[in-house]
């Protein structure tokens, strides 16, 4: 057991500072928030950046224009740009993390020529239809309808949660085309263009305000029977095989920063006021967030156990379920601790009632979804009981 | 010894509802984001027609002559409508700022300064604000406040502004200690409201949301959930009450740990309670469409004022005796 | 709504006080824990000094020797009796508080007038034979079978947590009379004199010690008919009526206790050392104590709600559930802090370690029963979520 | 970076699992209850002979020249089996006080005073008592200690005596902070151990016992505490881990943080897992019998030496930067 890089990592690692540190001084200011025009702009020329430098797919093989970096040099290309606080991977994020692997995986030759080179240079951008208004934690019982007519599927139907369908080029689609056969026997995955005739796309707005999210209306819109991935009704299991691309690195930026957030917390504890003193003079406040690092510190290491595994065996392990629950409900204490440090700085984003003060409320309000989002805290404990452990389903 | 409702006060509790769900349904509170201060002035006076900031005074000043007790039961009905604005101190300040009785004067308030930057909530929509100091409440004009509104308050419907300067004002005939305390109470029986309103939003969402061919309602730990929810309300109502009779009759017992126990378990309740609707909302308690984050929002704002959770929780400690009791 | 108790009942108390002063200082000093012969002689002397001042079956109808006393009354007795340290109800438990009440409602005259004056006057011990080492929180699915022989049930199965048995004269007692019928229609209560034939009884060590519970075995036992109460295969109807007899006061004698030993654990926390100054300086320590007491405070006005709601309408509503449980983590949670204060004083059952500190620990091993014993936390939350905000069963 | 076990720390933990299975069953652990001290000489030996003790040694004084890690590792299958005894105390010591490294001398340890009573733990089976203070280790000789027996331990397996006053001793070749710092890591690695048993025996359990007609582990409730019991074992171990290999590497980063963030998760685990395994057992879990409440006991004793999980967390806090990170 060994915590130390090989040299190869660490010259892999010390390349890489170098470039961040050239490369993000030249960047621009991001665009503002709701700008989606110059935000997808803006990531995707990061990820043309990326690209250009060869770290664009840095997972992928290399036959689809990936380096195929091992886990580890993925673990350290992830703690990097997150701690250098290199853009984040935005617009880009299913294409890159999420319909890319799966095109990888299961599309025809001829699919992945046309799809991934363009994914990696920041091309085109990906969105994901997979969640409905009443398929969330049951995505199997998904009713948007496909029906064959021709060379073509006409799909009508509803989707939600669809991270950036404003500025996509393509949707990663789930639809049923056999209503008779079992839920999950009967799911066709499709690679579905945004500028199809007959799509209407809805902004949500969250808990935090406007959002990257939208919904997606489906009225008789054609898609060619070439755009499905896999066979007819075989969308369902080719949903399960995209996760393997983590290796164990699913939270790895996510770590950094809440890391780093709760170095943020106690910096501004002793500058947050109380009746006497600072908010960090109060002992419980100091407690609380001595569990939660020790918590994140521990989530750290279990994500190197899981990438160790990975770089073995080639998969994680179930380690990566029980980071995704217990770094939600980490995150989640940690935003309620700066709530209560921040006390009434925290009535307004504002930089003006305490710098950082802002950061963490914005986090705060985001950070709500960790244990709903990509599966709900309560599924994931059934996950961990039923696969794990073996527990009885019924 | 009879620790329920009577009919009178079951009456008050039923009509203030019902004028609640005529004049403030959600999609007016909602729309009270675009007014002054979020201050919904025309119907801030229906409330004070209706009695809201006059309960206690003595009938001879326009008042009722009720108790702490009837005002908290107001104060929840508020509570579970979100009703808008500075209502706890209106009520507070009724004795003794002309026109609050009757809400055709707002009221405002700000509590003891800390650290040098104070933030005011609904400045924009009030006549008179109450300053708290250690020894005296003073009555301030918001005009005289050199103060910059704030431009994304966390709660939408809380407007703050932060304030350069607070001028000294004039003195009201209110102890702070008593706007402290009767604050505190009224505060945690809105939030208490707000905590009941949150565990039936839970409640009817779990019955209507399906997955997996059932009620999420049917799985255990949603039941569980909103099975803790409902306790909260339950306990945090039981100590808001036995607080308000405490503060009208001192002889009951310890009252700044009864009132100090209330706002600790109102607030935690409120806030526990909203954070458990949003996880049995799913992803749509995400959303700004569904009102379960207005309430979590509220809840945050008012655990800043009249004494956090945290804080009324270490002055319970503090009312524990040092002898073992007899 | 008013706290302020009526004169009346004001009279009661101080009735009471009085004759509590004078009577606890004449009693002999409490027998040692596991002197069973002994334990049943204290109990049993301190039923007969409330029976002969009037306050035996306080709650009871006045027609089978009880006094009728209000709800508000009732309260009144635990609270005052709890308070001045008074004997704990102890072998009369079962007797006084759950068999007694359910002859009351149920069973015929005859058995009325047989059993109820010896257990008001401590005469006569019961114990209770519900649960059974598969029968737990499925208590319905109890499989002690009882076989009809002329006048006699023949009693064949295995109980477990009887508390008392080892002194108990009775044992009401769940058999399965109908093993075909549906769980909760086969079943009946009898009155079983523990001198029968066939019984054996084992005492259970639970995790403080040697304790009052026992399993009982019953092979061949022959119970009279004439012993039965209520209808054959009416048994576990006539277990649901008990509980109404308590009319919201439950957790009176525990709350008023958790609350007393919460003042002591503040006042113990003053003299626990740490390496500078006591554990009450610790803020987290206060910060927890404040909250639990909280709590406490608050199932105590909830009791008074119960109470009142009981005088009202007979029944204290869904309160008492919610008193279960939340007293049930609260007291947990003291007992959790107590650990956590006394420290290294908590390495043993000793008063020569921190004067107080053998009393906490106990209790903390005592307490770790609550979430179990008579409904587990995780079925009370099911019944409160079925019964009182009507989720659906499945 | 390998974060897995090598196969050589693989055999170390299938052997020593294997030892302990043959020579500390449960039944083995329960009857030390009778012994002096609690403390099974003889197995202490074999224990000693299978290089527990001694495998942080060099090779030239009988050790395997291994790391802390490969210590954790051994000493979480102690934690599994229960072993009593003052395990930790004899490894930390074995290479300053003869015969500790082959188990032929028992070492017990007694930490910093707090308050004028000092309790020490398997006094009656010990042949040396470390003593650590905040200057030196003392080697105490247990015969030159005036204790008394006290009659109840908490943890039935943890004999303890209160200790009139305590002599000066020799001093060992030991750092006191080394003694802190390595004891609390395999006390955590330990307390690991216990973790997993009681999530492990809380998940047979809950296969096996039915009531409803099915198996107690189909309901939800039951299934998300025993995920979060795996969870936690996880994370301590983990933990534990990396701070074992920080204290052999400092290079790798804060030694303290890490090392008190792994006493704290390890101790708070094995407590929680307890109480979990306990709540699932239901009645049975409440019984003498059945074997959870001696490691719930037996956790709470071992949150009471190398620093409490509090003073941990405290610890953990300590080691933030009051400046922002790079």
């Amino acid at each position: 057991m060994d915590l130390r890089y090989t040299d190869a990592d660490e010259a892999f690692r010390a390349e890489l500072r170098s470039w961040l540190e050239s490369t993000l001084q030249d960047l621009p200011a991001p665009p503002a928030r709701d700008d989606w025009a110059e935000r997808r702009r803006y990531d995707t020329d990061w990820q043309r950046r990326l690209h250009d430098a060869g770290y664009a797919g840095l997972n992928w093989p290399e036959r689809v224009g990936g380096r195929a970096a091992s886990p580890s040099e993925q673990l350290i290309f992830l703690e990097e740009t997150t701690r250098a606080r290199a853009p984040y991977v935005g617009v880009n994020f299913v294409g890159t993390l999420h319909a890319g692997p799966t095109l990888i995986a299961e599309a025809s030759e001829e699919q992945q020529e046309r799809y991934l080179p363009s994914i990696l240079r920041g091309d085109e951008v990906w969105c994901q239809g997979f969640s409905e208004p009443t398929a969330g934690s049951d995505l199997a019982s998904l009713r948007t309808k496909a029906v064959r007519d021709g060379d073509e599927y006409v799909v009508n139907g509803q989707k939600i949660w669809c991270s950036f369908a404003q500025v996509a080029d393509f949707c990663e689609l789930l639809v049923r085309t056999d209503p008779e056969a079992k839920k999950q026997a009967g799911i066709t995955w499709l690679i579905l263009p945004m500028d199809s005739p007959g799509i209407e796309i809805r902004p949500i707005d969250t808990v935090a305000g406007s959002s990257e999210f939208a919904e997606v209306f489906l009225g008789d819109v054609r898609v060619p029977v070439a755009n499905r991935v896999g066979d007819e009704n075989d969308g369902w299991r080719i949903t399960q095989v995209t996760f393997s691309f983590e290796r164990g690195t699913a939270f790895v930026s996510e770590l950094v920063d809440a890391r780093r957030l709760a170095n943020e917390l106690a910096v501004l504890a002793r500058r947050a006021p109380r009746m006497e003193g600072s908010a960090w003079d109060d002992a419980t406040v100091r407690r609380e967030l001595g569990h939660i690092v020790a918590e994140l510190d521990a989530l750290w290491a279990l994500t190197k156990r899981n990438v160790s595994q990975a770089e073995r065996t080639g998969s994680p392990g179930p380690g990566s379920m029980m980071i995704k629950l217990a770094y939600s409900e980490a995150r989640q204490r940690l935003g309620e601790l700066s709530l209560r440090v921040l006390d009434r700085a925290a009535l307004a984003f504002s930089d003006d009632l305490l710098s950082g003060a802002d950061e963490l409320l914005e986090e705060r309000l985001r950070t709500l979804a960790l244990t709903i989002a990509a599966g709900t805290s309560q599924i994931q404990r059934n996950i961990i009981a039923e696969r794990v452990l073996g527990l009885p389903r019924k | 010894m009879d620790f329920e409702l009577s009919a009178d006060q079951e009456a008050l509790r039923d009509g203030i509802a019902e004028l609640l769900a005529g004049r403030f349904g959600i999609e007016r509170v909602r729309a009270c984001e675009n007014l002054p201060g979020a201050v919904d002035r025309e119907r801030w006076r229906e409330l004070g027609e209706a009695g809201v900031f006059a309960l206690r005074l003595p009938e001879a000043d326009g008042g009722l002559d009720l108790g702490l007790v009837d005002a908290a039961v107001v104060f929840e009905e508020l509570g579970a409508a979100l009703v808008p604005g500075p209502l706890v101190w209106s009520e507070v300040c009724a004795g003794v700022v002309g026109g609050a009785a009757d809400g055709s004067t707002v009221v405002g308030g700000v509590s003891a300064q800390v650290g040098d930057r104070v933030v005011i909530e609904h400045l924009g929509g009030i006549d008179a604000l109450a300053r708290v100091g250690s020894e005296r409440v003073a009555r301030l004009e918001p005009g005289d406040v050199t103060a910059e509104p704030l431009a994304r308050p966390l709660d939408p419907l809380t407007p703050v502004s932060l304030v350069e300067a607070l001028p000294e004002g004039d003195p009201l005939a209110l102890a702070p200690a008593r706007a402290r305390r009767d604050g505190a109470v009224l505060c945690a029986a809105y939030l208490v409201g707000m905590a009941r309103a949150m565990a039936a939003s839970g409640v009817v969402y779990a019955l209507e949301r399906e997955q997996f061919d059932r009620p999420i309602g049917s799985f255990q730990s949603i039941k569980h959930l909103l099975a803790d929810a409902a306790v909260r309300v339950e306990m945090a109502r039981a100590s808001v009450h036995a607080a308000a009779l405490h503060v009208d009759d001192p002889e009951l017992g310890d009252v700044r740990r009864a009132v100090a126990g209330s706002k600790h378990l109102a607030g935690e309740a409120a806030i526990a309670n909203a954070r458990t609707a949003l996880q049995v909302h799913g992803g749509m308690g995400f959303t700004w469409e569904v009102d379960v984050h207005l309430y979590l929002k509220r809840a945050w704002v008012l655990d800043t004022v009249f004494g956090s959770a945290d804080e009324h929780a270490d002055a319970v400690a503090a009312c524990l005796s040092s002898f073992p009791l007899a």
